[in-house]
C-alpha cells in the first residue's frame, strides 16, 4: 500500500485483565505494524455498555477498521447495526457474532465446541490409563460462550468414552490463587478423581499446584485449553500432560489480516475457525509445535 | 463528626446575601468540579481534536447516563450515611430478568415495570434490614450485592441475552420531546426534580437531617426509619432504571454488566462532595461526578493511552481534583 | 397534702394541661421510672428536680412520645390521645442537625407533611422571629449557617428558639440552661415569664437551685423513678428539705469545705500574658475565669495547647513555655476536664478503665495497658465513690453526671500541676457538684493550680480565690479577688447584666 | 420503707468480674462467630465427610492465610474509622514486584524485603494524604486502590510471571518451628501479637481511642495523625506480606490477583464484629470472619453447589450470621 493512506485498526478486548485477550492484542499489534496500519486498542471491562461507547470512541477517532473480542455473541448485534452504517469493517477475535448476523468481514475464532470435544476426549484417556474415570473440570465462568461451549463438548466426549464428570467448579476472578483453592477442594471432595480438565491456562496452573503439594503428579491427569509459558513449562515437567493451544496471537494476526483485506478490496473468510493444535510432553520441542506456540503467546511472554 | 466547610465564609451580619452568592456558596464544590471537567476537555483536546466535536460529546453522555441515574440513587442512600453497596448487582440481576421477560416476549413497556421490580425488592429488602432489623447498611448491602449478583447467574444459567424486540430501544433511543434524546430527558429530570426535592421538600431536609444526626432526627420526630427506607428503595429503583436505560441501549444483557458500576456511582457522589458520613453532598454533585468519571475514560481512549494505563490516569485526576477542592476549602 | 384534692378539680379554669400518672418505664432490667407523676397546670412555671439518673430526661421522652411508656397514663388538656403538636422539648443533649442550617433546625422540625414545600422565606422568616427573642445578634449573624459551626451556648439557644417557635402550649425544657451564662439565663427566663402569662406552661428542669427559685412556682422532685414531691410550691420548702428529697446530702447546699495551704515545696507559680493582662497564679490557687466563652477558651487552649498560634503567653517558675500539642501540655503537667463530655472527653466505644487512665498514660509515657492499671482506675472510682457497675462496663451505661466524674478522675493519677476546667459541672446534680468543688479544692490543697471557666457566677463565687472576666469581645475585664467577688462585680465586669 | 431496688441490682463496687467472666463478656461476638464456624463445617459434614479431615482443614488453613493477614491490617484501619480499599491492589502489585525481582534472580529474602516496601509506599501514601492533608479516607485508598491495580498491569505490561527459586516455598511452606507449617505460624503469630498490642499496648487501646472519639483523642495527647499513619502503613504491609506468602505458595504472580480480596477483608473484619464507625471489634473477630468467609466457599465446593450460587449461599450465611449476632444482643 505504497503512498496510500494509513489505515487505523482498533482492537476492543472484552477485558485486557486477562492475558489471553492481551495475546490477541499483541498478535494484531505486530500484523498491523507489519502492514503499516496504526494500531490502537480499547478495553470493555467485562461491559457491554462499555464496548458500545468504545466502539463509538473509535468512530470518533476516525479508525478504518475494528477487531472486537465481543463481551458475548450477543452483545454484537447493535455493534454490527452501527459498523454497517459507517461502513467499517470489522473481524471478531476469539469470540464469534451472534448467530445469524450477517455483516461483519470475519470472524477468527477457535472451534470451542471441537477444542472442548477433542480436550475431553484426551482427559478420559488420561483417567483410564489411571485407572478410573472420574474426571474434574475447572472451568472459566460459565456466563461465557467459549466456556459453555468447551462444556457441551467435553461432556460429549465424556459420555461417549465412559468417564464421569464428577465436579465443575467455576472461578469467577480467573486468578491462579483461587484456581489452586478450587482445585484442592475438587480432589478433596472427589478423592477418586483421575483426571482433571482445565478450561484455561491459569486453571490448570492452579491444578498443578494442588497436585504438586498433594504429591499426585502424575498419579492425577492434568490437561488445559489455550498455552501460557507457566502451562509450557509444566508440560515440560510432565505436570500437564496435554496443552490444547489456542492461538490468542494468532487470532489477533488473522483478524487484523482479515479487515486489511476487506480494507485494500482484497478477498476475505467470513469464518475463519483456527484449529486447536494438542501439544503434548513428547512433540513440545518438534519445529511444528513451536510453531505454534509463537502464534499463542509472544516472546515477552516467556519461553516457549 | 465532620464539619461543613463549605460555610466557612461566615456572611456579614444583618443582611442575608443575594440568590447568586448564595448559590455560588452552596455549589462551591459542584462548580469547582464543573470547572474541572471543562479543563479536563479543554486538555484532552490538546492531544485528540475528536473530544470537544458533537458526536464525541454525545457519546459522553450515552456513556455517562446509567451511572449518573445510580450515582443519584447512591447518593440518597449515602446522603442518610448509608452506603449501597448492592446497585451494581441489582443492574446486572434487572437486566437477565428483562432479557428473561423479552425472550418470553412481553411487551417492552411491561418488561420495564417487571424489571423496576428488581430494584424495587432489593431496596426494600435493604432498607428492611437495615431499619426495621437494625442492621448496618455496609453488611446489609454486602449481603444483597453477593447474593444479587449470583442470581443474576443464576436465572439464565449464565448465558447472556440478545434483546429482539424492535421497539425497545426507544426507552433510550427515542424523543419524547422532539429534540432531545429520552435518555439525556430521564438524567435532566432526575437530577432536576432530586435537586429540588433535597433542597425545596421537606423530605428531602429530611434525608439531610438524617444523614447529619440521625439521633436528633428522631427525637424531632422526623420519620428516621420511613425515609431511611424510602432511600434504599430509590436506589435500588434508579438502579434497576439505569439498567433498562443501558439495556435498550446495547440491547443486550449479560451477568457482568454492572459489576464495575458500584465503586464508580460511590466514586462519583464523593467525588461530586458528598461525605460518607452523610448529610452534605448534592444530586447535582453526584451527576457531574459521574460525568467526570465518564470524561476521563473517554479521554483516555480518545488520546489512546495504554488501558493498563487507565486506572493510574484516573486516579491522579481524582486526586488532583480533590487536593484543588481541599485547598480552595482550607483557604476560604 | 393538697394534690389530691387539686386533681379533682377536674375541667374548671385551673384544670392541669399537662397531667402523667403514675408513669413506669423499664430499659431492659433498669427500672428506670416507678410511678412518676407529673401535673403542670397552664400558664405555669414549674420545676422537674431529682438527682442525675432520677429519671427526669426520660419521663420527659416519654411524655414527648420518644419514648413508649409500660404503664401510666398522659393527658394533655385531659385527653388522652395527646396533640404532640401542644408540647415542645428542648431535649438535653440537644436534638440538632449540624449540617442543616441554623434556620432549618429551628422551622424544619415543625413541619410534618413530608411532601411539601419548605418555605425559604418563612423558614427565614420563622426562625429569625424565634431566635431574636432569645438573641437578636445570633439571628441577625447565623441564620444560614450551618449549626455545626455554632458554639456551644449558641445551640443551646437555637434549641430553645426551636420550641418557642412550635407554637406549643407546653415547654419541656430538660436543663436548657446548663450551656448558658448567667445574663444569658436571666433573658430566657424572661422570655418564660412573658409566656406564662400567655397561658403558656414551661417544665423546667435544672440543677441550679438558685434559677429554680428565680423563675419556678412549682416543683415536682424525682427520685429512684418516683416523684417524691408532688406539686409542692417552692416558697413553702426550703432547698435543705428539696436536696434532702433528691435523697443527696442536705449538707450540699452549703459552701464547700475551707481550703487548705498547700506545701511550701510544692509552690510553683505561672504567669499568663496577653497584651494588656497579666496574672500571676501560684499554687493552692482556684483561678476562676467568667464570662462568655471568646476569652476564656483562648485562655485554655493555649494552656491544653489545643491551639497553635496562641493568644497567651505562658511562663511556670520564671521559664516561658508553648505547648505545641496537648501531649506536650499534659506531659508538662496540665489536666483538662470539659463539660462538653460528648465531644471532648469520653471515648464512648472503650470501657470505663481506658476512659479514667487514658491520660495517666500519655503523662508517664506509658507502653503497657497494665494490670495494675485495672486497681488505680478502680482506686480511683473508690476515691471520688463513683457509682459504676464495673471498670468493663461503657461509660454509657452511667448518668452524664458519673460520666462527668469519670473525666475528673482521669486526673487523680496523672496529679497535674495545673488543671484546666471548663464547665466541668455541667448538667451535674446538687450533690455531684459539691463533690467535684471538693475536688477542686483537694486538688488545690494538694499543690495544684487550677484554672477553671464557668459561666455559673454561684460556683465561681463559691469555690474560687480569684477570678478574672472577660467583656462580651473576649478582652479581660478585669480581676476580682475573693473578697470583691459577688454576683454584682461579675456581672459588671463580664458585661453580662444582671 | 421503701428499698431502692436499684441499689440492689448494682454489683459491689470494688470488685471486678473474674478473668473468664470478662473475657466472654469481651469476646462476646467472637464466641459466636466460632461456633458459627464449627456448626457450619459440622453441616457441611452432613453433605461431605471430606470437610472434617485433617486434609481439608489444612487447606481451609492455606486457603484463609492471606485473607486473614489483610483482613488484620484493614481491622487496624477501620477500629480508626477509617476504610482501606487499597489492599486488594498492594496484594497485587506486591505480587508483580516480587515476580520481577525474582526474574532478576534476586535472592528470595532481598524480593521479600523489596516487596513489602510496596505495602510500606502505599500505606505511608494512604496514611499521609488521609493525615497530613486531611482527605477522606474512602477517597484517598479508592485512588490508590485504583492506581495500585493499574501499575500492577503496567509493570510487567499484564505478563503474569512464574517464580522459578527453588526455595521461595519456605517462606510459606517451610516449618521454622518444626510441626508448624510457616503460613500457620505467621498468622497465628500476627493474630497473637495484634490483639496482645491492641489490648495490652498503650498504642493499641490508642487505635480505639481514635476510632471512638478522634478530637477527645486528640485533646487527650494521644498522636492522632501518628497513629493514624501507623495503622495505614500496617494495612498496606499487611497486604504485602499476604500477597508474599500467597505467591510463595502458588508461585505465580499475575495483575488480578488481589482483585476479589478487598471487600473480602473488609466484609471479615464487618463479620467479625467491627463496626465501620471505628472503636470496635478485635484482631481475633477479624481473623474469624477472614476463617468464615473461606469455609462457605470450601463448604459450597466441596458439597458441590453450583459456583452460580455461591454468592448466594456466602451472603445468606453471613445474614444469618448477623441477625443471629443481632438477636442475641438485643436480648442481653
Ligand atoms: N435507653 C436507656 N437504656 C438504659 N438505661 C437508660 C436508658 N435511658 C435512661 N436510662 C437510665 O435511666 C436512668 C434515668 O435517666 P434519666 O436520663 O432520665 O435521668 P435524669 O433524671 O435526666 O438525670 P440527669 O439529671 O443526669 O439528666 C439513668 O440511670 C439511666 O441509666
Ligand atoms: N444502652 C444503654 N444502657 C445503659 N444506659 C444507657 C443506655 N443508653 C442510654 N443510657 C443512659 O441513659 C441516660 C440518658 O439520659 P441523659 O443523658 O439525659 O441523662 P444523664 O446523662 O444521666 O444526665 P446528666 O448529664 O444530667 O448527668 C444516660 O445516663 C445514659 O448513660
Ligand atoms: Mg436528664
Ligand atoms: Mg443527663
Amino acid at each position: 500500500a505504497e503512498g496510500a493512506k494509513t489505515f487505523t485498526v482498533a482492537y476492543i478486548a472484552p477485558s485486557l485483565d486477562i492475558s489471553y485477550w492481551q495475546w490477541v492484542g499483541y498478535g494484531a499489534k505486530t500484523k498491523a505494524a507489519e502492514l503499516g496500519m496504526t494500531y490502537i486498542e480499547m478495553d470493555s471491562h467485562n461491559s457491554p455498555a462499555d464496548q458500545m461507547t468504545n466502539v463509538r470512541t473509535a468512530i470518533t477517532r476516525g479508525v478504518d477498521a475494528i477487531v472486537m473480542g465481543p463481551v458475548s455473541s450477543t452483545s454484537t448485534p447493535p455493534v454490527l447495526r452501527l459498523l454497517k452504517e459507517k461502513k467499517i469493517p470489522i473481524a471478531f477475535a476469539g469470540i464469534g457474532p451472534q448467530p445469524g448476523e450477517t455483516d461483519y468481514t470475519s470472524a477468527v475464532t477457535a472451534n470451542n465446541f471441537e477444542g472442548g470435544k477433542a480436550e475431553g476426549k484426551f482427559v478420559c484417556a488420561l483417567a483410564k490409563e489411571r485407572g478410573g474415570n472420574k474426571v474434574g473440570m475447572l472451568s472459566l465462568p460459565q456466563d461465557r460462550e467459549n466456556a459453555q461451549k468447551y462444556l457441551a463438548g467435553a461432556k460429549e466426549s465424556f459420555q461417549a468414552d465412559g468417564c464421569e464428570l464428577v465436579q465443575i467448579l467455576q472461578t469467577k476472578g480467573l486468578t491462579v490463587r483461587e484456581a489452586v483453592d478450587q482445585a484442592n477442594d475438587l480432589l478433596t471432595a472427589h478423592p477418586d478423581v483421575k483426571a482433571i480438565y482445565g478450561m484455561y491456562d491459569e486453571a490448570a496452573t492452579g491444578a498443578a499446584k494442588a497436585l504438586q503439594t498433594r504429591g499426585l503428579v502424575g498419579k492425577v491427569g492434568l490437561a488445559t485449553a489455550d498455552g501460557s509459558p507457566t502451562t509450557v513449562k509444566l508440560l515440560r515437567e510432565g505436570v500437564v500432560q496435554g496443552l490444547f493451544l489456542q492461538e490468542a496471537g494468532g487470532q489477533g494476526i488473522e483478524a487484523v489480516q482479515q479487515v486489511y483485506n476487506a480494507l485494500t478490496g482484497a478477498a476475505v473468510t467470513q469464518s475463519l475457525p483456527l484449529p486447536l493444535a494438542l501439544v503434548t510432553s513428547s512433540n513440545v520441542g518438534t519445529p511444528e509445535a513451536q510453531a505454534k506456540l509463537k502464534r499463542v503467546y509472544p516472546p515477552s511472554a516467556g519461553d516457549y | 463528626m465532620v464539619i461543613d466547610q463549605r460555610a466557612a465564609d461566615r456572611p456579614q451580619p444583618g443582611k442575608r446575601a443575594s440568590l447568586v452568592v448564595r448559590l455560588t456558596r452552596i455549589y462551591r464544590t459542584e462548580i469547582a468540579i464543573a470547572m474541572a471537567i471543562v479543563v479536563l476537555l479543554v486538555g484532552i483536546s490538546f492531544w485528540s481534536p475528536y473530544v470537544l466535536t458533537w458526536g464525541n460529546l454525545a457519546n459522553i453522555a450515552q456513556a455517562a447516563a446509567p451511572l449518573i441515574l445510580m450515582s443519584l440513587g447512591v447518593f440518597l442512600v449515602i446522603a442518610t450515611s448509608g452506603i449501597d453497596l448492592s446497585v451494581g448487582s441489582t443492574f446486572s440481576l434487572t437486566g437477565m430478568v428483562a432479557g428473561l421477560c423479552f425472550s418470553a416476549a412481553l411487551p417492552w413497556p411491561v418488561v420495564c415495570l417487571i424489571s423496576l421490580g428488581v430494584g424495587l425488592a432489593v431496596g426494600a429488602i435493604n432498607g428492611g434490614l437495615v431499619t426495621v432489623v437494625g442492621l448496618a447498611p455496609f453488611v446489609v448491602t454486602l449481603i444483597t450485592y453477593a447474593i444479587g449478583a449470583s442470581l443474576s447467574f443464576v436465572i439464565t444459567d449464565g448465558h447472556s441475552i440478545a434483546i429482539a424486540d424492535p421497539n425497545f430501544w426507544t426507552l433510550n433511543g427515542g424523543e419524547m420531546i422532539p429534540g432531545i434524546t429520552n435518555f439525556v430527558l430521564f438524567c435532566a429530570l432526575a437530577v432536576i426534580a432530586l435537586e429540588c426535592v433535597l433542597r425545596k421538600l421537606v423530605v428531602g431536609r429530611w434525608v439531610f437531617a438524617i444523614g447529619s444526626n440521625d439521633k436528633a432526627a428522631r427525637l424531632l420526630g422526623i420519620p428516621v426509619h420511613g425515609v431511611r427506607f424510602g432511600v434504599y428503595v430509590a436506589s435500588g429503583v434508579a438502579a434497576s432504571f439505569a439498567s433498562l436505560l443501558s439495556l435498550s441501549y446495547i440491547s443486550n444483557s449479560e451477568s457482568t454488566a454492572g459489576a464495575n458500576l458500584m465503586l464508580q456511582a460511590i466514586a462519583a457522589c464523593v467525588i461530586g462532595g458528598a461525605s460518607l458520613f452523610g448529610g452534605t453532598g448534592s444530586a447535582i454533585g453526584a451527576m457531574l461526578g459521574a460525568i467526570m468519571i465518564t470524561v476521563i475514560q473517554n479521554g483516555v481512549n480518545l488520546i489512546g493511552i495504554n488501558s493498563f494505563w487507565q486506572g493510574t490516569v484516573t486516579g491522579a485526576v481524582i486526586l488532583v481534583a480533590v487536593l484543588i477542592d481541599r485547598a480552595t476549602k482550607v483557604r476560604s | 397534702m393538697s394534690a389530691p384534692r387539686e386533681t379533682q378539680a377536674g375541667t374548671n379554669a385551673t384544670a392541669f394541661v399537662l397531667e402523667a400518672k403514675q408513669i413506669e418505664k423499664s430499659f431492659g432490667a433498669t427500672h428506670v421510672l416507678r410511678g412518676a407523676n407529673l401535673r403542670i397546670r397552664r400558664g405555669e412555671i414549674h420545676a422537674l428536680l431529682g438527682g442525675n439518673g432520677a429519671g427526669k430526661s426520660t419521663l420527659i421522652r416519654i411524655i414527648s412520645g420518644s419514648h413508649r411508656l409500660d404503664a401510666g397514663s398522659i393527658s394533655i388538656d385531659g385527653r388522652l390521645d395527646p396533640n404532640p403538636n401542644a408540647i415542645a422539648v428542648v431535649f438535653q443533649e440537644l436534638a440538632l442537625l449540624p449540617h442543616l442550617s441554623v434556620a432549618e433546625n429551628i422551622y424544619l422540625p415543625h413541619r410534618k407533611c413530608a411532601f411539601a414545600r419548605l418555605g425559604e422565606a418563612a423558614c427565614y422568616a420563622e426562625a429569625r422571629a424565634a431566635l431574636a427573642l432569645v438573641d437578636e445578634e445570633l439571628a441577625e449573624r447565623t441564620l444560614d449557617w450551618p449549626v455545626a459551626q455554632l458554639d456551644l451556648h449558641e445551640r443551646q439557644f437555637v434549641e430553645i428558639a426551636r420550641a418557642l417557635s412550635s407554637g406549643a402550649r407546653v415547654l419541656l425544657l430538660d436543663e436548657p440552661t446548663a450551656n448558658l451564662t448567667f445574663s444569658e439565663t436571666e433573658r430566657l427566663f424572661g422570655i418564660l415569664r412573658r409566656l406564662a402569662q400567655q397561658g403558656i406552661s414551661t417544665l423546667l428542669v435544672s440543677h441550679r437551685m438558685g434559677e429554680i427559685r428565680a423563675l419556678a412556682d412549682v416543683c415536682t422532685v424525682l427520685r429512684d423513678g418516683r416523684s417524691v414531691l408532688d406539686r409542692v410550691a417552692l416558697s413553702d420548702i426550703s432547698d435543705e428539705a428539696i436536696v434532702e428529697a433528691m435523697g443527696q446530702k442536705s449538707s450540699a447546699v452549703s459552701p464547700p469545705a475551707p481550703r487548705g495551704a498547700p506545701a511550701a515545696s510544692a509552690r510553683m507559680q505561672i504567669v499568663l500574658r496577653s497584651p494588656g493582662v497579666s496574672l500571676s497564679v501560684a499554687s493552692g490557687e482556684v483561678l476562676g475565669l467568667a464570662g462568655a466563652p471568646a476569652g476564656p477558651s483562648g485562655v485554655i487552649e493555649t494552656l491544653i495547647g489545643a491551639s497553635r498560634p496562641a493568644a497567651w503567653q505562658i511562663t511556670i517558675d520564671g521559664i516561658d513555655v508553648r505547648f505545641s500539642s496537648p501531649a506536650e501540655a499534659i506531659r508538662a503537667g496540665v489536666g483538662y476536664v470539659s463539660g462538653d463530655r460528648a465531644e471532648k472527653g469520653i471515648l464512648a466505644t472503650l470501657p470505663i478503665l481506658d476512659n479514667i487512665v487514658a491520660a495517666a498514660r500519655v503523662a508517664d509515657r506509658r507502653i503497657l495497658a497494665s494490670s495494675r492499671e485495672a486497681t488505680a482506675a478502680q482506686t480511683a472510682l473508690d476515691t471520688l465513690s463513683i457509682k459504676a457497675s464495673s471498670i468493663d462496663a461503657l461509660p454509657q451505661t452511667v448518668s452524664g453526671g458519673t460520666q462527668q466524674k469519670l473525666l475528673l478522675a482521669r486526673w487523680l493519677a496523672p496529679a497535674p500541676k495545673i488543671l484546666v476546667l471548663e464547665e466541668p459541672t455541667r448538667g451535674v446534680d446538687i450533690g455531684t457538684k459539691r463533690e467535684i468543688y471538693a475536688m477542686i479544692r483537694d486538688a488545690a490543697a494538694a499543690g495544684c493550680v487550677v484554672v477553671w471557666w464557668s459561666t455559673e457566677f454561684t460556683e465561681l463565687i463559691a469555690v474560687c480565690d480569684r477570678v478574672v472576666a472577660f467583656d462580651l469581645s473576649g478582652q479581660a475585664s478585669g480581676v476580682l479577688d475573693r473578697d470583691e467577688l459577688d454576683e454584682v462585680s461579675l456581672s459588671r465586669a463580664t458585661g453580662m447584666a444582671a
